[in-house]
């Protein structure tokens, strides 16, 4: 049985902060981690696969801003720079963004935050990440071929050629990867139904829960599409089945209606668990409780459902019939609502707070800032006069980052900075951590503002060289990129050695109010041992600072020992 | 002792964990009843992203029959409407005994199980046959996907030079000719599907080692089961292989007009019984994409429902389902039920065109 | 429309704004104003949110000895007015977007209609008269119909100027128009990724002051044989034509030969037979080009068997034969 | 008609797992009843009804597809959660059905039109008419 140490003071009654026997030490050998079945350390290899991918994805982008720096040619050909914004694209989307919030963090908080022992289906969810290693190894295959040079697209015609061996091998990638997030999808369904324990009603769930259900219905339903239309491609391309290839009277359209049918949706599997985060985060940090409970969780299920309905708006000019594109931009505008329910949701939740800048509110924050520019810029695209100019521009570009690398990040970002101490059992330096921010924030602004006026005046995208105008906006650009590229290299610099120098942490550095906080960092191999007793995830007053600890307990334990329950902790942040 | 303190009055030791003692019960759920539930929601949404897998799929099939019905009209008349009814009654039938092993399971009739699922099982196989000898007849006639398809209207022009050349016995006007007798037409066929049910035997065998494989500490009852599994697979197989093949043969040899086995010699059967030939239109291809298609992403289901239902068989020789537990046998149940059900409607889509 | 109130007063005239180039088609005016107009809403939320983030920062900031404020946790009048306000807001975005967007994709009944062949990396238009044009010409004021179609594989064409933009897709027509409002050239461009040097497939559009001078523009091109010497016309037609894709001047063989001193040198084909690079040989290259393949090279060439005629071929062989 | 609500399985023996178990004669009539409406479909599919044709073999088969799902899947006596995943399944991918279908019908012409002016020595009018429904007697199209 383990060996319980409570780090911070062994003579009371607090329960216990530091747990030294814990998921993470409690079995050794790399068959303990490889054939784990333990949702953390799953969540961790994820966690590593992302990290890693996010940094090749990240150096292909560094290396593209850089051949934009000239019309002229810097560091590439044009054929090398196509296979190089493909595979940026393709890697970003598969390979980090998607798997990013669910399957790294999701894997690792979900059972926790919801009080449960695991996830329903362990041996999925083992299965899940082999597929995902699976999948990145087709890709790092279509890499080595050589000659993926679709966008991450895989448009027809373009991607149904004799030399398509790259193209098969992404292809598959996508279809592997499709199988592995709907695994996880299944997974957090399944668990959210069926492992609450007693009390955890739907409305006692923490909002990131709620985020990462809608999360996992798009992944239910949009990924097997994405599935067989990958799966056709693939025979296209081998047998000419002719569906797809108009030499054999298939139709390049109706390809767009099945990508996007995924895909679309599929750009809400990356933000909205972003938005769960941002639901814990702001809560946490302001020390209140969430506003408009019901209006938040109402609406990420909202947009799960909307973002079905609207694919067709990535059409307007692909030959689409019009009463199409109306239908289809009428429902586009849907969706914006319920994204904007959730922003003055958190902004209210700020008010009368007492708001600690701490790393993760300070991604908080940014995504805010950040989300507001790139939901605010959807309705110009959503607009059928405004995106047939704006469609396939630098506009687009700039427009997509905003939402899907710079919210869907900054939640990603947030969430490991919130949960670091949980996940890890060490502090992080703050200091470093908000230097980060501020440089991922500045640079990520910095490269793709610039971009939407880059598509207003008439840069297309994709686009190896350039009319020799828009030099000085692609160099600020490029200048951005690489605080950017710097900043989040700094970033996981942080966190890394917070491994081997940090503190060890508290059971609750922050002061939530969710489950996840009430057991210690890092958790034990089964999170609970008796279904722990949920209450309201956000009542922020259950908790308050103990110096001794230097994290927040439960009001009734302080209580017990001094008697002074209401005193505000000096927390050093 | 291994108590997180969740919440500080959680202050009494409990045993929870040592409950978890029964081995059909996973660690992390508290009853068999949970366990269950969980299982059925998580098989029911595998099964929500299989009919949107397939729904893409449907959708081509509307989107190309709705544009182009002549393309459907003509094209349908080459496929068997009496093979395609009766792997449609050959799979309700494995339906019928699926779900009959899983009332057995409920009731913890374990040899009741094993004969139903057995009967699936064989059931599967035969369904697989028939649809090899398809498979195979389309490809003899030329009848693939667009990209390789080649137009029965090519072979009768073709055949009259063909023919004209036996008459002078080339060497290679006689080989050809040979090819298009309709004895010969029959032997090939014959020796293609032989060589295409050896193929799925091995897939059969392949399938049989890696599950045999995946059994922690196998025994010889397990060796035995698998054994069994792979020959009812195989010869469900051959069954329904030289069943269609004969049916094929006699069923079209008898009583052939003059002119019918001329034309048989170049064109399917049904086609060139026909008076007045439906033109062929363009596109006709796109239809065999289509079939090939959708029947071929079923077959690979129905080979996946195979290697399913004899892990449940090895299972449940060794005696692993209970009145209480039983979740696999009513999960593989569902599954196996869908990929029925897809095939109630690929079946009137794609045979029964009008 | 109404809408153009919306339209900066610095962005009245017709010079480059700090967001958009001139406007130069009748459509332009509109895009710009519907631009505007959700540029403004946008402006005014962004300033509102970031305004309150802000302010609550610095406001409620924590310090010490100050605990967050209980306050309430939902109200559904705020909820209603926030969710409400943005449903109205949307909808008049897009009735806005949706008859500008009429008004572009409709083709009126009668216009000068074009024909637009895009293939991999460059742009064809042909004109009434039957002339084939690698940049696109338009006389100003008058109703221009494109219909479009690929060779290869997807393009789009765009013209930043018009704020019109249409994909063209193989297999199928697509159909754009436009109305220009005002003479000189805009750049015409390709915006759906088509591969190599789909950056490189940028032309122009001229669009002439009058329909007169249009059709005197029209005349002169079309008798190119009079007004170019041949090898000069058969460098135009080498250019426009799609040669240049694939034979190169440098001598460096891409997907054909390169046309350098390929004039009177012995070719090999694939079949074992040889013959002098002539007149003749060129002709029938370009008319059946599948019929002799030269040693090293796919049979890829599409048959010109329509396109040229016979005074075109004559151009291009006097063109190749001065490529020493 | 879910015959279990949660909170029963844990007051229980946890070695005990309801649930509906469907007798015998129940099956092999809803399996006696699939035979006869696959019966009853090949044989509608023998009279020319036009395109009410798709309707009716859909309709027997949506009745088929009805008693499998129901019966031998046991959802009629299933949580309605699962009721309500395998309705939305549906939902989906029908809107998704319909609007590929109404797109791919609206540009249609454009298709057509393109088609028929690459036929060899034809040519069409500008505007393109939508295709009209093949005719048997109508002249053999060319080929390749």
């Amino acid at each position: 049985m383990a060996t319980v140490v409570d780090s911070s003071d062994p003579k009371s009654n607090y329960p216990i902060q530091y747990r030294e026997l814990n998921y993470l030490n409690c079995s050794k050998g790399w068959k303990s981690w490889f054939f784990t079945l333990d949702h953390k350390r799953i969540g961790i290899m994820y966690l590593m696969g992302v990290t890693v991918s996010f940094f090749l994805g990240g150096l292909f982008a560094m290396l593209l801003r850089t051949e934009l720096l000239s019309p002229a040619k810097i560091l590439m050909g044009p054929d090398t720079y196509n296979q190089m914004f493909t595979l940026h694209g393709a890697i970003m989307t598969f390979l980090v963004i998607i798997p990013g919030v669910p399957a790294a963090i999701g894997n690792i908080i979900l059972p926790v935050m919801l009080g449960a022992k695991d996830v329903a289906f362990p041996r999925m969810n083992l299965g899940s990440f082999y597929l995902w290693m699976f999948g990145a190894t087709f890709f790092l295959a279509a890499l080595v071929i050589g000659g993926l040079d679709t966008g991450w697209t895989f448009y027809t015609p373009y991607s149904v050629r004799e030399n398509n061996a790259s193209i098969i091998a992404a292809l598959l990638g996508v279809f592997v990867l499709g199988f592995s997030s709907i695994f996880t999808g299944l997974n957090f369904i399944v668990t959210i139904h069926t492992m609450r324990p007693p009390g955890m009603t739907w409305f006692k769930m923490p909002l990131f829960l709620w985020a990462l259900y809608a999360t996992a219905l798009i992944q239910i339903l949009a990924t097997p599409v994405l599935g067989i239309t990958g799966l056709l491609l693939i025979v296209e391309n081998v047998f000419r089945i002719g569906i797809f290839d108009p030499s054999l009277g298939g139709d390049p359209v109706l390809f767009q209606h099945f990508f996007w049918f995924y895909s679309h949706p599929a750009v809400y599997v990356m933000i909205l668990p972003a938005m769960g985060v941002i639901s814990e985060v702001i809560a946490v940090h302001s020390r209140k409780h969430i506003f408009g409970y019901r209006f938040i969780a109402y609406s990420s299920i909202a947009i799960a459902i909307f973002g079905f309905l609207v694919w067709g708006h990535h059409m307007f000019v692909s030959g689409q019939s019009k009463v199409v594109a109306v239908i289809f931009s009428a429902i586009t505008f849907s969706v914006s609502i319920p994204s904007a329910i959730k922003v003055f949701n958190w902004l209210t939740t700020m008010y009368k707070g007492s708001i600690r800048f701490t790393t993760a509110m300070c991604y908080g924050l940014s995504f805010l800032f950040i989300f507001a520019i790139g939901g605010l810029t959807g309705l110009f695209l959503a607009t059928l006069a405004t995106d047939v100019h704006l469609h396939d521009t630098y506009f687009v570009v700039a427009h997509f980052h905003y939402v899907m690398m710079g919210s869907s990040l900054m939640g990603l970002f947030a969430a490991v900075h919130h949960w670091w101490p949980k996940i890890s059992g060490k502090m992080f330096s703050e200091f470093w951590g908000r230097i980060a921010c501020l440089g991922v924030f500045l640079g990520f602004n910095l490269t793709f503002f610039p971009q939407f006026m880059l598509g207003t005046r008439g840069m297309p995208r994709r686009y190896y060289t350039y009319l020799p105008e828009f030099q000085e906006l692609h160099v600020l650009s490029s200048m951005g990129a690489y605080l950017l590229g710097i900043s989040s290299a700094l970033m996981v610099a942080t966190l890394v050695y917070s491994i081997y120098r940090g503190k060890k942490a508290p059971a609750n550095p922050w002061g939530g109010a969710s489950l996840e906080w009430q057991c210690s960092s890092p958790p034990p191999h089964n999170n609970f041992d008796h279904p722990p007793l949920a209450g309201d995830p956000y009542v922020m007053e259950s908790v308050v600072y103990n110096e001794e600890i230097g994290g927040f307990v439960p009001a009734e334990c302080q209580g017990d020992n001094n008697g002074s329950g209401t005193a505000a902790g000096e927390k050093e942040v | 002792m291994n108590t997180a303190a969740t919440t500080p009055t959680d202050e009494h030791a409990d045993s929870h964990d040592h409950e978890h003692h029964d081995p059909r019960l996973a660690h992390h759920f508290d009853s068999h009843q949970q366990q269950f539930d969980t299982g059925k929601l998580g098989i029911w949404l595998f099964l929500v992203t299989e009919v949107l897998f397939f729904s893409g799929l449907f959708g081509f099939y509307a989107v190309y029959r709705s544009l182009h019905p002549e393309v459907f009209l003509y094209a349908s008349q080459f496929l068997d409407t009496v093979l395609g009814a009766a792997n449609t009654i050959v799979l309700l039938f494995s339906s019928l005994t699926m779900a009959w092993g899983v009332r057995c399971a409920q009731l913890g009739q374990t040899k009741g199980l094993l004969t139903c699922l057995v009967i699936t099982l064989a059931c599967a196989a035969i369904f697989l046959g028939v649809k090899s000898f398809e498979y195979t007849e389309k490809a003899h006639h030329g009848l693939l996907w667009a990209g390789m398809y080649q137009s029965p209207e090519h072979h009768e022009a073709a055949a009259v030079p063909a023919a004209a050349g036996a008459v002078e016995s080339g060497d290679h006007g006689a080989a050809h000719a040979d090819d298009h007798s309709d004895d010969a037409l029959f032997e090939k066929t014959k020796h293609t599907l032989s060589y295409m049910t050896t193929v799925l035997w091995a897939v059969i065998l392949l399938s049989g080692i890696g599950l045999a494989a995946l059994f922690k500490n196998p025994n010889q009852k397990t060796m035995a089961a698998v054994l069994g599994c792979v020959l009812i697979s195989a010869i469900g197989l051959q069954l329904g292989a030289y069943a269609s093949i004969g049916y094929h043969h006699f069923g079209h040899a008898a009583e052939p007009t003059a002119q019918e086995i001329e034309m048989a010699e170049t064109v399917p059967a049904e086609y060139a019984k026909q008076k007045e030939k439906i033109p062929e239109p363009k596109l006709a291809g796109t239809f065999f994409s289509v079939y090939f298609c959708m029947t071929g992403l079923h077959a690979i289901h129905i080979i996946g429902g195979m290697i399913a239902i004899s892990w449940l068989i090895v299972r449940t020789v060794h005696g692993a389902f209970t009145t209480y537990y039983f979740g696999a046998v009513d999960f593989i149940g569902l599954y196996w039920h869908l990929v029925d059900l897809i095939w109630i409607y690929l079946f009137p889509l794609l045979y029964l065109i009008n | 429309m109404q809408m153009k109130l919306f339209i900066p007063n610095l962005l009245a005239n017709d010079e480059a704004g700090f967001w958009f180039p001139p406007q130069g088609s009748t459509v332009a005016e509109s895009v710009d104003s519907v631009y505007f107009f959700i540029l403004y809403v946008c402006t005014f939320f962004f300033v509102l949110i970031v305004g309150l983030m802000v302010l609550f920062m610095i406001k409620y900031r924590h310090r010490p000895g100050v605990e967050a404020q209980k306050t309430a946790t939902h109200n559904l009048t705020l909820e209603l007015s926030w969710s409400v306000i943005p449903t109205l807001l949307t909808i008049v975005m897009f009735w806005v977007g949706f008859t500008s967007y009429l008004d572009m994709r409709t083709p009126p009944s009668s216009a000068y209609e074009i024909d637009v062949v895009a293939k991999k990396w460059v742009w064809a238009f042909k004109y009434p008269n039957g002339w084939i044009e690698s940049e696109l010409h338009v006389p100003k004021g008058e109703n221009v119909t494109l219909t479009m179609a690929s060779d290869d594989v997807l393009h789009s064409l765009w013209v930043p100027a018009f704020r019109t933009k249409m994909d063209v897709v193989p297999g199928r027509y697509t159909q754009l128009w436009f109305n220009a409002t005002k003479a000189g050239e805009y750049h015409l461009m390709c915006a759906e990724y088509c591969g190599q040097k789909h950056s490189q497939m940028i032309t122009k559009v001229v669009v002439h002051e009058t329909r007169g001078d249009f059709d005197k523009w029209l005349k002169i091109a079309s008798d190119i044989h009079k007004n170019k010497t041949p090898v000069e016309a058969g460098e135009y037609f080498y250019k426009t034509r799609g040669c240049i894709q694939c034979h190169t001047l440098d001598g460096i063989p891409k997907n054909g030969p390169s046309f350098k001193g390929l004039f009177g040198k012995e070719r090999k084909f694939t079949d074992g037979s040889s013959v002098v690079a002539d007149a003749n040989y060129i002709r029938t290259s370009i008319l059946e080009p599948q019929a002799k393949i030269v040693n090293g090279f796919r049979p890829i060439m599409p048959t010109f068997k329509g396109q040229l005629t016979d005074e075109d071929i004559t151009a291009i062989i006097a063109f190749i034969k001065s490529q020493k | 008609m879910s015959d279990h609500a949660e909170s029963d399985s844990h007051a229980e023996n946890p070695q005990s797992c309801h649930v509906h178990i469907v007798p015998v004669k129940v099956l092999v009539g809803v399996f006696l009843a699939l035979v006869a409406l696959t019966v009853l479909t090949v044989e509608a599919a023998k009279f020319d009804v036009g395109s009410a044709d798709v309707i009716v073999s859909m309709a027997i088969a949506t009745v088929k597809a009805s008693l499998v799902v129901f019966i031998f899947m046991h959802l009629w006596y299933d949580k309605p959660v699962n009721k309500i995943a395998f309705f939305f399944s549906i939902v989906f991918a029908a809107f998704f059905l319909c609007m590929i279908l109404l797109d791919s019908h609206a540009y249609d012409d454009y298709v057509q039109g393109y088609q028929q002016d690459k036929a060899p020595a034809v040519t069409a009018p500008a505007a393109p008419a939508p295709v009209p429904a093949p005719t048997p007697e109508a002249p053999e199209p060319a080929k390749k």
